[in-house]
Formats: structure tokens, C-alpha cells, sequence
């Protein structure tokens, strides 16, 4: 019982390190360039690990408070930064999918139900289609609309301003 | 029992919004908060940093501070300077130096955010505390800042 | 269940608009309502009416025209909002700007929530019928507007902070007129409450009403009053202090129940705790520069950025990817309202249409941060 | 002046024609007159909820702005009345009209002062209730008839909203005419000459009476915090949305005829109509008696005024408990109550 507290606190990134890495090999990680601990995770266990960061008693990563699809100009794909409310430490979970006709990844808004509207977000904006999702449409376009916008070879003449 | 202190309670929480409201009502000739606007128009003063509009002074002889840098049309996000200048021969050094044709503002682009008053470097562009800038065309939003004739201050440099 | 009387009256289940044109959505939101009746059924907002793409416009424009972008986002907090931009160039250019900067900006921080909660409560009351409140709330919300006026030039849109610092100094008149505002509105507060809170049909049409639960907060991603009128710390201010935030004491406001109730009151609690903040500060300002020179062509290390700020409706993150350019390669600003929104369909679904009101008055909708 | 008018019309046409012609010159001046008088209503209610919102109000058209609702009305005249094209002709057109026919209905049996009183009727509560009640067939009719989701929400809430708190106008008026001993409202005026007001007369049963009738009476006439059926934060404009120009302006002035009629009826039934309180002004034979009348309406609309800037709304669901479970049974206890004191002619 004792050693169960003395774990159940604020984990440094290293410790968080050591427990994510040893449910998949496939995973790399890395705090460069960034205040937190950043996880890139392949595209095919995005749902199996983020459930798990989820459900983990020493990680708790309840707390699902950004959601940002990026156009790596090769790659598309999202970033997620989590957090937990209880010890609150943070991590940052990156996919990528070389895809750009259909790109596909699977749905975490199971997982925590804020990413249902951000993935639409996503959706919207960069064209990343998400499995298992709920209801993907666009959200903030008119749905009817043309391209996604905010990746970076859309270009519109008319509505588009460039300095 | 709850029944009859729930009604007490409820006619009792009700006079109090209602002692609220009516302090004021009994106060209403002294606490009118609206203003009557068009009539107050001599004595409604705006604050001295009141960000109204851009202009830019000029002084009696008809000189303004502008150097034509550019500084501003840069710093503006929404592109509402343009500088169309020129470059002239200064009379005194003899030397060919930039000046400005006109000082283009475009008011109805303006979002007031002040970036180009601060970067402006000699101070040429200030903000006018008018606050009545509808128009009913929109091309007379349109503005020219310096006068006809302006030519910038000597010894103004960048 | 099938009903065991046969009955020839068929019943159809409503498909109805709320807004975007609807004096209870605050703007430009539209509520697509399934409803049974006066019975929610469904909610679904439909949004992107007033999308200005911010995100897009700020991978063209440099860093310190991003900051009065985000004065258009969450307008009642508009300078929150800039704080957030500005504290994130300031993180990657690892500047530390001095003390004096801090204390106003988090002075006019907190100004701006109060400016804010004092709308919510006047919008809330007019939402729930009271139509007077409105009037009481703006009165005291004018003074606040009056003060940012003189020291910034601009009522709403300040854009006051400028990475590094602050545009100018704060005019002579501020510290006078903060003390005044703050002298009148200890004795005004009581009064909202004694107006609104206590009266027994604002009671019924509030108390029990929503009800959010803290594990459903925290899965929504909720955030500011919603999520603490739930019982979640969600402070940003507490939990990863920024600006003056460390220097002084204050108590995060928080509700258990969770109902619409809860987060008026968490509203109001924080009304309190942002005026003894500023008191804490305001005789206090450190003597000092506004602001530290920055290049004017100002260029974020190649890297990745986030910064959290607690505005009035919760936390905004303010992502920045950098490639070493003058422009941002990604800025995603995550807005509470969006998050805020998603409780929408849970909360309201069962309720009458007259709570789908109160709920969305208690949420505190401001739709251009939801749109960006 | 009226005589010479009247023996002028006998001189110049048959009797019976001459006593057509005269009512209907009545009517009109009766009708002319409550239009206006509506519409100061509305002047009434914009400054007092001015004053209430530390605003000053109408002030510009006519000193103080008190021409501006008379300016309202010619605009509203004045303008196109707009439609959706998928409304039900007749019944959209009718419900207006019935608001506002139904609202001066009910006018002629108001006692403004001992002469003027219109029609002098032996069931004149009853009749006051039972035409005041049949206004909401316009709302409904309205809302039904508009094709309009909103509209029609309105008019159902509407519809239950009245059913509902009919019983209690009707049971707490009740309560008074225990007392009374009469339906016309001559002769409850006249009981309270003697008795002093009943109010005062009835002791708790009536102040409870009282402020039953005043909390169903706001509900009777759609006024805030019972103004669901056009709750503008959650309806837009409720039943009237679809309705402009001078049909929406009848539903508008029929909302402020109708409070005047309830706080009328409150004024007769409870504190003696025209009577001046204690009698002081029983000697000065020049005194309008109406006056009092007028002063008396005045206050009790300015108390529904103040209810109305004051609270907030109910929901619909609130507002049927409010009537079912607690206005209800009170006023059936309280019947009882007042019977008993009647009986055994107790003073509490």
C-alpha cells in the first residue's frame, strides 16, 4: 500500500517514459524542442495506447486539452496534449500518416468525449478522416465546401490574402 | 411543514428582488445612467488615448514628421497604410532622399490596434479622438493623411 | 416499453432551429433542437457562422500582429487572450519581462474577467427573464470599460500587451479609478445576489438544472466556472501560475453540485477573488520599464510552444509550432468555448427548453471563440 | 352636453334608429378612448421600467415623450402587414381581432364611477371572467394558424397557462363574492361603502384571496414572470412572431387592456372601486369619484409592472406546479375558511 502512494504522484518525464515504452516498442519519444514529453505513436495503435495512457492508475491522462491537426507539408497529423487532473503531469501524443489522398486514423473521442468536436475540427481543416467517429462532418465550413483549408498547399485565390 | 416554509420563503426572497428594483425605481432621477448622445456632443470628451482614427499633424507651416519609411504599412496586419512616395532631392544636403506622395489610410480596414503609432519612429502618425466615422459612401473612408502641399519637417530623420 | 393502450393520436418528435438568429444564443450559433414537446431530445450546434479562419491568418501574419488577432476571439477577455500570445513568444525567445509588466497585466487580467462575469450575470438574468439585471450588470461593467479606455485607448478590443511587455504605460488615473471601481463594486455585488440568486423562481430554474458530473467535466474537456461548478481544479492560475498569478493569495473558486446554480455561484465566488487579487496588487505596482526591446522582426526558435491562461471561460492554450521563421508553421488556439460547448448535449437532453436556455446562459457562450 | 346630444338625435330620426345611432357613438367614444388610454398604458410601462433600469425612457417626441407610443401606433399603422405564404388565411386573420374584441368586451361592465358604468349587468364578475378568458382562443388561434414552430409552441403554452389559472381568478374572486352576497359590481361597491373595503373587511381569507388573484391575474394576462407564451429568450417573439404592422399592435394593446381590466376587477372586488378610503372625499360633491378609480387601477398595474422587471420567468412545468399544488388547494382552503368566518361571523 505504501509503495502504491509513493507512485500515485506528479511522475517526471522520464518515469512516464518508462511506463509508455513498455507497452509497445514502436513508439519514440522525445523532448526536444518542446516543454513536454512528446510520444510519437504509429497511426495503427493511436487508440490502444491513448486508452491505456488513459487508464493507467499512475498516469491517469484524463484530461484530453488540445487537440491540433498540422500539416508537416509530408505528413499530415494531430497532436494531442494531455494532461491528468489528479497528479498532473503532461504528454504529448503525436500521429502521423503519410496518406494525404485518404488519410485515416482511428477516433479517441471514446476515450474522451472533448475530441469528438476537436476531431471535427481536424477534420474540417486538414481532411483527416477518423474511424469509429460518431458523427464527422464538417463543422465549421459550410458543408458543401471545397480542399482543406489549413493545410499547406490549399490555395484559394479569391478568399485567401497573402502579404 | 416544508410546504408552508417553502411558500414563506418564496414570498419572502420575492420582496427581497423586489426592494432591489424598487430602491431604484425610488432613485431613478438621480441614477439615469443613459447618456443623450447627440445632444451631449460638447461635453462628451473622449479619453486622451481614445483610439478614434489615425491622423497625422501637421503644423503651421504646413509640415508634417513623416519620413516615409514604412515602418507602419509593414506593422499593419490588415494592410490598411499604403505609402505611395517618392524620392526627391533634399534641398539642403543635395542628396536624394525618400518622401511621401501620399499617406493612404484606409479607415474602414482599421482594426485599432495601434501597431503602427508604435512603430512609427518619429512620431508622424497619432491617434485623433473622433468617435463619429460613419460615412454613407465607403470610399470617403478612404484618407489621405498628409495635406496637399505637406512636406516633412527638416531635420526629421529615420 | 410499447404503450398497452392503443392510441390513435400519432405524435412526431419537433425538428426546430434555435438561432442563428435567437436572443439566447448570444451571437451567431445555431441549435439544431430535437424536441418532444417542451422535451429535449437532441442537441446539436451548428457553428462556423462567424469562422474568420484566425489560425490560417496567423501563419501569415508575424508575431505581433497574431496578438490583436485574438482580441476578435473571446471578446469579453480580449486581454487575456493577448496575454496568452504574448507570454508564449515571450517562452520561446526566453524572455522575463519585468515585475511592473507582470503585476498590470495581471491588474487588467483580472479586470477584464470581472468586466466579464458582470455581463454573464446581466445576460444570465435576461436569459432566465429578469430583463432588469442587464442594466444593474452593464451600469458596473462600464466603469471597467471606462478605466480601460483612458489607460489603453479601447473599451473592448485593447490589444494592450505587446510581446515583451506592454504598448505604453498605465495613465496616471488607473490605480485612482481601479480603487474607486473596486469600493463601488463590493457594495454592488450583494446586490446581484440579493436581485437573483435568492429569488425562489430563479432557484427553480437553476437549482438541480444541467447537472455536469466532474469525470464527465474533465472527459469534455470542460473548463473555467463550467468545470468548477462541477468540483474540478481546473485553475490555470493555480495549477501553472503565469504572470503575477505566484505573488498573490487567492482561493480558486469551486461548486460541488454541478448544476446551473453551482456555476452561477462559482461566478460569482470568482467576482470576490478577482477583486481581492487586484486589492492584493494594486498599491503594489513595482516601479520599473513596461517593456523589454524586442527585434522588430521578431523570429521563435525552432520549436514547439504552449502556454495555458486561465480567461473567463476557462483555459486557452495558444500552440505555436516554429520553424525559426517570422511566422508561426502552426498556431491552433484551444478555446474553452469550444470545449464548453461539447457538455451541450448531455446537459440539455430531458430538460424543457426553458433550461436549454439557462444551461447555455450558465455555459457562457461566446461564439467567436468558438468559431475562431 | 350629452342631453343635447341625445334629444338632437330623437328630433331627427325614429326612435329606433336614434337609439342605434347613440350606442353606436357611445361605443366608439368608449372604444376611442380605451385605445388611447391603452396605448398611455404602454407610455406607462416604458418609463416605469425605465426608472427601474436607471434609465430615463421615452423623452423625445412631445414633452416627457408623451406622444412617442401615439407615434408608435401611427407607424405601426402605417406599415405593410407581412405574412408567410403557408398560413391559414381566415384563422390568421381572425385571431387578432378576437384578442382585441374579447379585451373590450369586458370593458363595458368596468364601474368607473357610480354614474359611469356602461352596463350595469346582475352577473358582472361572472361575465368579466368568463369574456376575459376567451382571449386566449385568439393566442391560440394566432399560433396555430402562423406556421410557425415557435408560434405554436406559444399558443400551447399559452392554452395551458390560461386553463389552468382561470380556476384561480375564478375561485379567489370567489372567495369575495362569499362575502358580497352579489355577482354585480354595483352592488359589491356598494357593500364596501358601509363595511369599508373587503380587503380589510375579509381579513385573512381575503389578503389571501388578493394575492392569489394577483399572482393568477399576471398569469391571466400573459405578463412576465408568466410570459411564456412569447418568453422572447427562448420563443424569439412566441405566438405574435409571424404577425406585423397593426395586427401585432392589436395583441400588444390587448396585453395592456387586459391588465387593465384584472387590476380593475382587484380594484372593485377588493378595495371598493371608486369609493374614496375612509370616506374622505364622500362631502366634496365635485370630486370624480372615477379618480379614485383611476388611482386605485394605476397602483395595482404599477405593482404588475414591478413584478415584471423584477423577476425572473418560471418554466413551463413550474408555472403548472405553482397553480396545481399551491394555489389551488390554498384557495379551496381558503373558501372554506371564509365560509366559516361568514358563518359564524367571526372578525379575524
Amino acid at each position: 500500500m505504501v509503495l502504491m502512494k509513493v507512485k500515485s504522484k506528479k511522475m517526471t518525464n522520464e518515469e512516464i517514459q518508462h511506463i509508455v515504452s513498455s507497452w509497445s516498442d514502436t513508439l519514440t519519444f522525445s523532448e526536444e524542442d518542446s516543454e513536454f514529453l512528446n510520444v510519437e505513436v504509429p497511426v495503427d495503435e493511436l487508440h490502444k495506447i491513448c486508452s491505456q495512457l488513459k487508464s493507467n492508475s499512475d498516469l491517469k491522462f484524463d484530461y484530453l486539452f488540445c487537440v491540433t491537426g498540422i500539416d508537416w507539408g509530408e505528413d499530415l497529423g494531430v497532436i494531442y496534449h494531455l494532461e491528468s487532473t489528479t497528479f498532473r503531469h503532461a504528454i504529448v501524443v503525436k500521429v502521423k500518416t503519410s496518406d494525404r489522398e485518404n488519410p485515416t486514423m482511428d477516433s479517441v473521442s471514446d476515450i474522451w468525449y472533448t475530441a469528438e468536436l476537436h476531431e471535427m475540427e481536424v477534420y474540417d481543416f486538414f481532411g483527416i478522416k477518423f474511424n469509429n467517429h460518431p458523427n464527422l462532418k464538417r463543422l465549421f465550413l459550410p458543408l458543401e465546401w471545397q480542399g482543406w483549408p489549413l493545410r499547406k498547399d490549399y490555395v484559394d485565390e479569391e478568399n485567401m490574402i497573402i502579404k | 411543514m416544508s410546504y408552508f416554509s417553502d411558500i414563506y420563503n418564496g414570498i419572502k426572497t420575492l420582496l427581497t428582488g423586489m426592494s432591489v428594483t424598487g430602491g431604484y425605481f425610488i432613485r431613478a432621477r438621480k441614477g439615469a445612467l443613459t447618456q443623450q448622445y447627440p445632444d451631449n456632443r460638447e461635453t462628451l470628451k473622449m479619453f486622451d488615448r481614445f483610439r478614434g482614427e489615425v491622423i497625422m499633424p501637421h503644423d503651421d507651416v504646413n509640415e508634417h514628421r513623416c519620413t516615409g519609411c514604412q515602418k507602419c504599412e509593414i506593422a499593419c496586419p490588415n494592410g490598411t497604410i499604403e505609402i505611395i512616395w517618392d524620392r526627391g532631392i533634399d534641398e539642403e544636403t543635395g542628396k536624394k532622399k525618400k518622401k511621401i506622395d501620399q499617406h493612404i489610410y484606409h479607415l474602414g480596414m482599421c482594426t485599432m490596434c495601434g501597431l503602427c503609432i508604435e512603430a512609427c519612429p518619429t512620431d508622424a502618425i497619432v491617434w485623433a479622438q473622433n468617435y463619429e466615422n460613419s460615412v454613407y459612401d465607403r470610399t470617403s473612408l478612404t484618407k489621405v493623411l498628409n495635406q496637399p502641399g505637406s512636406k516633412v519637417k527638416a531635420g526629421i530623420e529615420d | 416499453m410499447e404503450p398497452t393502450v392503443k392510441s390513435n393520436i400519432k405524435t412526431e418528435e419537433y425538428f426546430i432551429n434555435m438561432g442563428p438568429q435567437h436572443p439566447a444564443t448570444h451571437g451567431v450559433l445555431r441549435m439544431m433542437l430535437t424536441i418532444d414537446g417542451e422535451i429535449i431530445k437532441n442537441v446539436e450546434p451548428d457553428l462556423g457562422y462567424i469562422h474568420r479562419s484566425i489560425e490560417k491568418m496567423c501563419e501569415r501574419d508575424s508575431y505581433q500582429q497574431i496578438v490583436h488577432l485574438t482580441d476578435r476571439m473571446d471578446y469579453l477577455s480580449s486581454h487575456i487572450n493577448n496575454e496568452a500570445v504574448c507570454l508564449v513568444v515571450e517562452k520561446a525567445l526566453e524572455i522575463d519581462v519585468p515585475e511592473r509588466v507582470k503585476v498590470i497585466r495581471t491588474i487588467i487580467g483580472e479586470l477584464t474577467r470581472i468586466a466579464s462575469h458582470c455581463l454573464w450575470w446581466g445576460v444570465m438574468g435576461m436569459d432566465v427573464g429578469a430583463l432588469t439585471t442587464y442594466f444593474y450588470a452593464f451600469r458596473d461593467r462600464e466603469l471597467i470599460n471606462d478605466i480601460f479606455e483612458e489607460t489603453c485607448g479601447a473599451r473592448l478590443t485593447m490589444n494592450y500587451n505587446i510581446p515583451g511587455g506592454l504598448m505604453f504605460d498605465i495613465h496616471p488615473n488607473f490605480v485612482k479609478r481601479t480603487k474607486e471601481f473596486i469600493a463601488h463594486f463590493k457594495t454592488k455585488i450583494p446586490e446581484y445576489d440579493r436581485l437573483l440568486k435568492g429569488n425562489v423562481i430563479f432557484q427553480k430554474r437553476t437549482k438541480g438544472i444541467g447537472v455536469l458530473s466532474p469525470e464527465d467535466a474533465i472527459s469534455f474537456g470542460a473548463s473555467g466556472p463550467v468545470a468548477r461548478g462541477s468540483g474540478v481544479n481546473c485553475d490555470i492560475r493555480k495549477i501553472h501560475p503565469y504572470s503575477a498569478y505566484d505573488l498573490v493569495k487567492f482561493e480558486e473558486a469551486l461548486q460541488t453540485d454541478g448544476d446551473c446554480l453551482a456555476r452561477y455561484k462559482v461566478r460569482i465566488q470568482e467576482m470576490w477573488q478577482s477583486l481581492s487579487i487586484i486589492e492584493q496588487l494594486i498599491d503594489n505596482i513595482p516601479e520599473g520599464d513596461t517593456k523589454v526591446a524586442t527585434k522588430a522582426v521578431i523570429k521563435l526558435p525552432k520549436g514547439e510552444y504552449y502556454q495555458r491562461v486561465e480567461t473567463a471561460r476557462g483555459e486557452l492554450g495558444c500552440y505555436v509550432n516554429s520553424t525559426g521563421t517570422k511566422n508561426p508553421y502552426r498556431f491552433k488556439f484551444r478555446s474553452p468555448g469550444l470545449s464548453n460547448l461539447g457538455v451541450i448535449n448531455s446537459l440539455a437532453t430531458g430538460s424543457k427548453i426553458g433550461d436549454l436556455v439557462a444551461i447555455m446562459a450558465t455555459i457562457d457562450i461566446v461564439v467567436p471563440d468558438i468559431d475562431r | 352636453m350629452i342631453e343635447t346630444i341625445h334629444n338632437w338625435l330623437y328630433s331627427i330620426m325614429p326612435e329606433g334608429a336614434a337609439s342605434i345611432t347613440e350606442m353606436v357613438l357611445i361605443a366608439t367614444a368608449y372604444l376611442a378612448l380605451f385605445a388611447i388610454a391603452g396605448l398611455y398604458l404602454v407610455y406607462l410601462e416604458r418609463k416605469v421600467a425605465a426608472w427601474f433600469q436607471l434609465r430615463l425612457g421615452p423623452n423625445r417626441v412631445g414633452p416627457f415623450g408623451m406622444f412617442q407610443t401615439m407615434a408608435d401606433a401611427l407607424k405601426l399603422v402605417s406599415k405593410e402587414l407581412t405574412s408567410n405564404d403557408r398560413i391559414d388565411k381566415l384563422l390568421y386573420n381572425l385571431a387578432p381581432y378576437f384578442v382585441i374584441v374579447t379585451a373590450l368586451i369586458a370593458l363595458a361592465v368596468l364601474p368607473f364611477s357610480e354614474q359611469l358604468q356602461a352596463f350595469d349587468i346582475n352577473i358582472g364578475v361572472f361575465f368579466l371572467l368568463a369574456v376575459s378568458s376567451m382571449g386566449v382562443i385568439g393566442i391560440l388561434l394566432g399560433g396555430w394558424a402562423s406556421n410557425n414552430k415557435y408560434a405554436l409552441i406559444g399558443a400551447m403554452r399559452s392554452g395551458i397557462q390560461t386553463i389552468s389559472y382561470e380556476l384561480s381568478v375564478g375561485l379567489s374572486l370567489l372567495t369575495m363574492v362569499l362575502l358580497t352576497g352579489s355577482l354585480q359590481l354595483s352592488e359589491i361597491i356598494e357593500v364596501q361603502r358601509t363595511g369599508g373595503w373587503l380587503i380589510l373587511q375579509g381579513h385573512i381569507p381575503a389578503v389571501i384571496a388578493f394575492m392569489i388573484f394577483m399572482i393568477a391575474g399576471t398569469a391571466e394576462t400573459n405578463r412576465a414572470p408568466f410570459d411564456l407564451v412569447e418568453a422572447e429568450s427562448e420563443l424569439g417573439a412566441g405566438f405574435h412572431t409571424e404577425y406585423s404592422g397593426m395586427k401585432f399592435a392589436y395583441f400588444f394593446l390587448a396585453e395592456f387592456i387586459n391588465m387593465f381590466i384584472i387590476a380593475s376587477i382587484a380594484v372593485v372586488v377588493f378595495f371598493g372601486g371608486w369609493l374614496s378610503p375612509f370616506g374622505i372625499t364622500d362631502d366634496i360633491t365635485w370630486f370624480p369619484q372615477m379618480l379614485w378609480f383611476l388611482i386605485k387601477v394605476l397602483g395595482i398595474i404599477f405593482l404588475m409592472m414591478w413584478f415584471r422587471w423584477t423577476f425572473p420567468r418560471l418554466r413551463v412545468d413550474q408555472l403548472l406546479t405553482l397553480e396545481w399544488k399551491y394555489l389551488l388547494p390554498i384557495n379551496l382552503v381558503n373558501i372554506v375558511i371564509m365560509a366559516i368566518v361568514i358563518w359564524l361571523n367571526l372578525t379575524l
